[in-house]
């Protein structure tokens, strides 16, 4: 029973993670209707963030978080420029098309640079321990900084003139540019801010968890499951969807064997697709 | 400047390579990318090893003639896809007269049919699932023991300290990894151990709270498993973060890269089985012994060899012996030195199976367990079992 | 009776096909690929085309819902994968011949396509796409749990399995010939789909989905149908393609990358053109195959081919039929 | 016309291969009440998401103050105070009364007085006041058009551009608008209105063109041009 307890505990503290990760996908999609294939690359670049300022550079491992932040969204502004201002207005597939392209090159610099080695950033923090089981330091440092990062953006989105922008462009885009909303301005920025808060995300599981250059594949994957969990377009969505999804990671797990949890996992996705196109926790709109 | 760089570069690649009739071409994919790199390119590295080597004593000598050794190296991207593509490219383009195995059993399956197809002798150095080489193929030699092999040193150590301990077998989804498990598993259980745990997982795992929860909940005390390079070190940290409190843990392949040691606090204790340790002085029938080896392998690449690496250069050597012995680089009169060949070299002792439905098989080489320990303040592999080869104690229990 | 109607209409069809200068184009190409290394035993030519006809196979069908329905699958490798799975299966368990394990894996897969397809195919664009992703990771996941299919380890051919068609050095030959042969019915199939009503209904789809319904294409029932009549053929290449390997396993059989690469071929020749995807493959099979083993290039390999896509997608979106129609608009009715 | 705020010259535009505007040329008098009319179809829509900038024009200007802004984008027309209200209202559903109006005021030209211009926007439409925070998606078509109304008066606007003021709207609501539009010309603001009843709109107007096949048909003054048979037979059914 313990051992179920810890691991709905685990479940919800990496699942934020997730959801912070979804976070950055699902403003993107919320804004202009875009799935950014460079989502896998941006989680990545924030773990080599990670890596090069706290090795190289020697900045203590959460003082990176800001600098990564403001390198994701400023970096993520220039690829909205090169990879998707051109192609608004035509056809998804080019988009998704364009920002797979961005993906490879990226990955592929990343690749000629650190070949695929395991990276890690030990990290020490105090733990907490509860019976025979320990959270780890990081884990819980990580969820944290994620809600307060999830509660920023929410603040940003609901209580400054410029996210209200972005809501209303994201709302309905011609009238923005009407009232005198410089739309493309706020494409790029919401752009940037996707690219930010995915780098955050890479960010902290680099904390967490060891990494390579093609760690990026396997968090964009679960970060598409978390957003169709959650609702796509659906900030609020993406946390609770991937607070879901860290729970059927640690929950069902303790059922059955861990293998068979990737099954249930993208078989859960598909079917949300098909029976809830707006994700099952998305909250009704009006 | 830059452009007549350029433009050599480009010439390099227009011109034919020119070789001389004299040279041996041998082919072989790694890893440079991909998720099995890094020990991919320490097998690759012991290979080159025995190259420069030889080519600087004159090359391998078959009968009258001195032989040349040149390499064709494909990455494959650690990519399964890639490598049957890439070995007939090296069989039918660039003419590799002898081939050795890409790195893991997976790629290593994936091969394997080329080499029947094209009659082309292929040494595995890398691939340790036993599969591959029980389908009627007859060209294929195995260098290395195999998987079934893996975890029983880690298993008798284990049973040594606590008959009845309880164990968690966790291992990756892949080929080897699963061979290695069974066969951990039957072997466990004939000794007594009391099996609490028994999962597996995607080779692309990234998080393993759940399975360490489940460890923790089936109060098991020692685990044996893992995969390959990224999982078992996640693992090893995982473990380690959230204070699992195992007395005994034995990982595959991970722990054996000096690399692993970049996880710190995190590496201390673990166990690895290795199929090469550089303590286990074994007394070559020819060839470098392993300190000779360990040295020259540490002044070329200014980093420690591993098994890996061991393996490598192992496969050349037992290639040239056989090349010498048999005095004609002809496929099927090398291949039946090979087959009759009994001897020791710096690596260990090499046999390999003859009858059809095994052919190629490793039967002699035995593996050794190695385990991190402190010394002075560093973290080192000291080699704990068998007895026999023992430089340090087991340190049991961990905690 | 209405077999016997429907019977004549394809006749029709057929000999209204043999009329147009295409179908001899692409009974040139087949033949081209047959002769090409046949002439002499070239072995190494054989090796590069076996590649493109997967290639092209894989393209092709592709392009029936990328490039008519304007549908992105990125999990059409899922049809390559099982197909491959269920005919190793067949034979390396249950000893049946290639050609009926061959056979029973096409129809296999198709009607698993279908049942997938009526449940996504009411998804719309990014939704769609998604969904295909799920699935195919949701295959791969269920396979490498799936013990009669060897789970995680894979299934394995004996190379015994050779020597009905002549050992292993013969086989190569056969499936090579029985590769050339799927990739022609694929270009076929994509020229047939796309003079047909059907196709012109795929295309109505892909341009205003909701003006095609309006006009009274039966979209739901198109799509499922395109969705699985694409999945035919590359379960048939997929059994020969892992037939040859002798060996299957999860993470090459459902290898995304593939996907992947199969739309980069799509855009590269020309969305919804018969001879874009065709030559879009062959070019994409050199150029990977230079890279891969240039020893300059290949650690860039995946930078050249994300710029060489990128700067298609942004600046040549038509491909390289489309650019070809630009300059010689004539081309439209020979190169379709 | 010195006094026209607004002048448009030559202007064409259309969608894809398709012209819908021909060679359109009109102006919008300093403080009056212009309106284009037209059958549905006519190119009406077109000709004023060319002027404000959602569509770009094949050829032709437009001069707004006397500079050419024909190529600025709709934002920056806005935030010189050229402001359309688009056809169909186009609110952010999902955001509050509050939230539209402040979105109206986002460019600086807004931004300046907001406090004293909302207030006046509540007094046009106390309405509005007592549905602060509620979401304009819950709203009824008059009260929605209200609320692209004020969001636009929320830009301070030296031209206000509405397209289609009356259409799907309740008659009581109509005339209350009408009401509304008159009293913002009578305290100075130029009002170019769009409009299919063009009873109405000769009935409010200062000055009227008539809009056949993305043509000028023919212009002047509302009581002349319903003066003209072939006006009183196409377009007010007499």
């Amino acid at each position: 029973m313990l051992g179920i307890i810890a691991a709905i505990i685990d479940g919800v503290l990496i699942g934020s993670v997730y959801g912070l990760a979804a976070l950055g996908l699902t403003l993107i999609w919320g804004v202009m209707e875009v799935i950014n294939l460079t989502h896998g690359a941006a989680i990545v670049a924030g773990m080599f963030g990670l890596y090069l300022l706290a090795n190289a550079v020697h900045i203590p491992p959460y003082a990176t978080l800001p600098l990564i932040l403001i390198g994701g969204f400023l970096v993520g502004i220039v690829l909205y420029w090169i990879s998707v201002h051109r192609l608004m207005g035509r056809p998804p597939l080019m988009i998704l098309l364009s920002t797979f392209a961005v993906n490879l090159v990226v990955i592929g610099l990343g690749t000629a640079a650190w070949g695929t080695d395991l990276f890690n950033v030990p990290v020490s923090l105090p733990s907490v321990t509860w019976g025979r089981y320990t959270f780890s330091g990081t884990h819980i440092l990580a969820a944290a900084l994620t809600t307060a990062i999830a509660g920023a953006l929410y603040l940003f989105l609901y209580h400054t003139k410029l996210g209200k922008a972005v809501r209303a462009v994201a709302n309905n885009r011609e009238a923005a540019e009407l009232a005198g909303i410089p739309t493309t301005r706020v494409l790029s920025l919401s752009f940037g801010l996707g690219v930010a808060l995915a780098g955050a995300a890479g960010m902290l599981i680099a904390t967490m968890f060891p990494f390579t250059v093609l760690s990026g594949d396997a968090y964009q994957l679960k970060s598409f499951v978390v957003t169709a969990l959650g609702g796509l377009g659906n900030p609020a969505g993406a946390l609770v969807g991937g607070i879901a999804l860290g729970l059927i990671e640690g929950f069902a797990g303790q059922f059955m064997p861990v293998s068979w949890t990737l099954v249930i996992e993208f078989v859960l996705f598909v079917a949300v697709l098909i029976i809830f196109p707006r994700g099952i926790f998305a909250f009704r709109r009006a | 400047m830059r452009k007549l760089y350029l433009l050599a570069a480009v010439a390099a690649l227009v011109a034919a390579p020119a070789f001389a009739d004299d040279m041996l071409t041998i082919g072989m994919t790694l890893s440079q990318t991909g998720p099995l790199n890094v020990d991919s390119v320490a097998q690759q590295r012991g290979a080159e090893l025995w190259r420069d080597e030889v080519n600087a004593a004159g090359g391998i000598k078959a009968g009258s003639k001195h032989y040349k050794v040149r390499f064709v190296t494909y990455d494959d991207q650690s990519q399964g896809g890639r490598v049957q593509q890439l070995y007939t490219r090296l069989i039918v383009q660039d003419k590799s007269q002898f081939l050795f195995g890409p790195y893991s059993s997976g790629l290593c399956a994936t091969a394997a049919v080329i080499s029947e197809q094209y009659g082309k002798p292929m040494l595995i150095t890398g691939g340790a699932e036993a599969k591959t080489l029980e389908l009627g193929n007859k060209y294929l030699v195995q260098v290395l023991s195999r998987a079934g092999e893996y975890l029983a040193g880690a298993i008798r150590a284990l049973e040594s300290k606590n008959a009845h301990a309880k164990l968690a077998v966790v291992y990756a989804d892949d080929p080897f990894s699963k061979a290695v498990a069974v066969a951990a598993r039957k072997l466990a259980q004939a000794g007594g151990l009391d099996i609490v745990l028994d999962e597996s997982y995607a080779p692309n795992t990234t998080d393993f709270s759940a399975i360490i929860n489940k460890t923790i909940s089936a109060s098991a005390e020692a685990l044996v498993g893992g995969g390959h390079y990224a999982d078992g070190a996640t693992l090893a940290r995982q473990i380690h973060d959230q204070k699992a409190n195992l007395k005994y843990i034995s990982l595959l392949v991970a722990p054996d890269s000096p690399q692993f040691a970049s996880l710190g606090d995190a590496a201390y204790g673990i166990t690895v089985p290795s199929q090469w340790e550089v303590q286990a002085a074994y007394k070559p029938d020819f060839g470098p012994t392993g300190a000779a080896f360990a040295k020259a392998f540490a002044a070329k690449f200014k980093i420690a060899a591993d098994y890996h690496s061991a393996l490598g250069y192992a496969g050349g050597l037992l290639l040239q012996h056989a090349i010498e012995q048999s005095g004609s680089i002809d496929a099927d009169k090398v291949v039946a030195v090979l087959n009759a060949m009994d001897v020791t070299t710096f690596f260990g002792r090499f046999k390999i199976a003859t009858d059809p439905g095994h052919h190629g098989l490793q039967v002699a080489h035995e593996m050794v367990l190695a385990q991190w320990q402190r010394k002075n303040g560093r973290l080192e592999r000291e080699v704990v079992w068998p007895k026999a080869a023992q430089t340090a104690d087991l340190i049991y229990p961990l905690h | 009776m209405s077999g016997k109607t429907t019977g004549t209409v394809a006749g029709e069809q057929r000999a209204s096909l043999r009329r147009r200068p295409f179908f001899w184009i692409i009974a040139a190409v087949i033949a081209a690929f047959a002769l090409a290394p046949a002439i002499g035993n070239n072995v190494e030519l054989r090796e590069s085309l076996l590649l493109a006809t997967v290639y092209i196979t894989l393209a092709s069908n592709l392009n029936i819902m990328l490039g008519y329905a304007g549908y992105i699958n990125f999990g059409s490798i899922v049809f390559f994968g099982l197909g491959g799975y269920t005919c190793v299966y067949l034979i390396s368990a249950h000893g049946w011949p290639l050609a009926a394990a061959e056979l029973a894996a096409g129809v296999a897969v198709s009607f698993l396509a279908l049942v997938f397809g009526l449940g996504i195919l009411r998804l719309r664009g990014a939704f769609f796409a998604l969904a295909t992703i799920g699935i195919n990771e949701a295959v791969q996941a269920f396979v490498s749990n799936f013990e009669p299919w060897g789970g995680a380890a894979g299934l394995y051919l004996p190379t015994t399995i050779f020597k009905p068609l002549g050992g292993p050095m013969r086989a190569l030959w056969v499936v090579y010939f029985l590769l050339v042969a799927v990739m022609g019915a694929s270009l076929y199939l994509s020229y047939a789909v796309k003079s047909s009503k059907f196709g012109l209904g795929l295309i109505a789809i892909g341009q205003n989905e909701d003006a095609a319904v309006v006009l009274g294409v039966p979209a739901p029932l198109y799509k499922a149908l395109a969705y699985s009549l694409s999945a035919f053929l590359p379960a048939l290449a997929g059994g020969l393609y892992f037939f040859k390997s002798a060996f299957i396993q999860p993470s090459d059989a459902f290898d995304l990358n593939l996907s992947t690469e199969a739309m980069v071929i799509v855009m590269l020749g020309g969305r919804s053109t018969v001879t874009g995807a065709a030559i879009g493959a062959y070019l994409y099979e050199e150029l990977r195959g230079y890279l891969l083993t240039s020893q300059t290039f290949s650690s860039f390999q995946l930078v050249i081919s994300g710029a060489l896509l990128l700067l298609i997608v942004l600046f040549v979106p038509g491909g390289l039929m489309g650019w070809i129609y630009g300059r010689w608009p004539r081309g439209k009715e020979v190169l379709e | 016309m010195n006094d026209a705020l607004l002048e448009v010259e030559e202007l064409s535009a259309g969608y894809g291969e398709v012209q819908v505007v021909w060679g359109l040329s009109f102006a919008a008098a300093r403080s009056k009440l212009t309106t284009l009319v037209g059958a549905n179809g006519a190119g009406k829509t077109t000709t004023l998401r060319t002027v404000v900038g959602t569509i770009s024009p094949w050829s032709g200007r437009v001069r707004f103050k006397g500079e050419d802004v024909t190529r600025l984008s709709a934002h920056a027309k806005a935030a010189r105070g050229l402001v359309l209200v688009p056809e169909g209202r186009q609110l952010f559903t999902n955001m509050t009364v509050d939230e539209n109006l402040e979105m109206g005021a986002f460019t600086g030209r807004g931004a300046h007085g907001y406090a004293t211009r909302l207030e006046r926007v509540f007094t046009l439409f106390p309405r509005l006041k007592e549905r602060r925070k509620q979401k304009a998606g819950t709203f009824s078509g008059g009260e929605q058009q209200m609320l692209a109304i004020a969001r636009a008066l929320m830009t301070d606007p030296e031209v206000l551009i509405i397209d289609e003021l009356s259409l799907g709207l309740a008659p009581l609501f109509v005339y209350q608008l009408f009401g509304t539009l008159k009293a913002l010309k009578e305290d100075g603001l130029t009002v170019l209105l769009v409009e299919q009843n063009v009873h109405l709109a000769l009935a409010v107007s200062d000055y009227a063109y008539v809009i056949a096949e993305g043509r000028l048909f023919t212009e002047g003054r509302p009581a002349a041009l319903a003066a003209m048979p072939e006006i009183r037979r196409a377009y007010l059914g007499l």
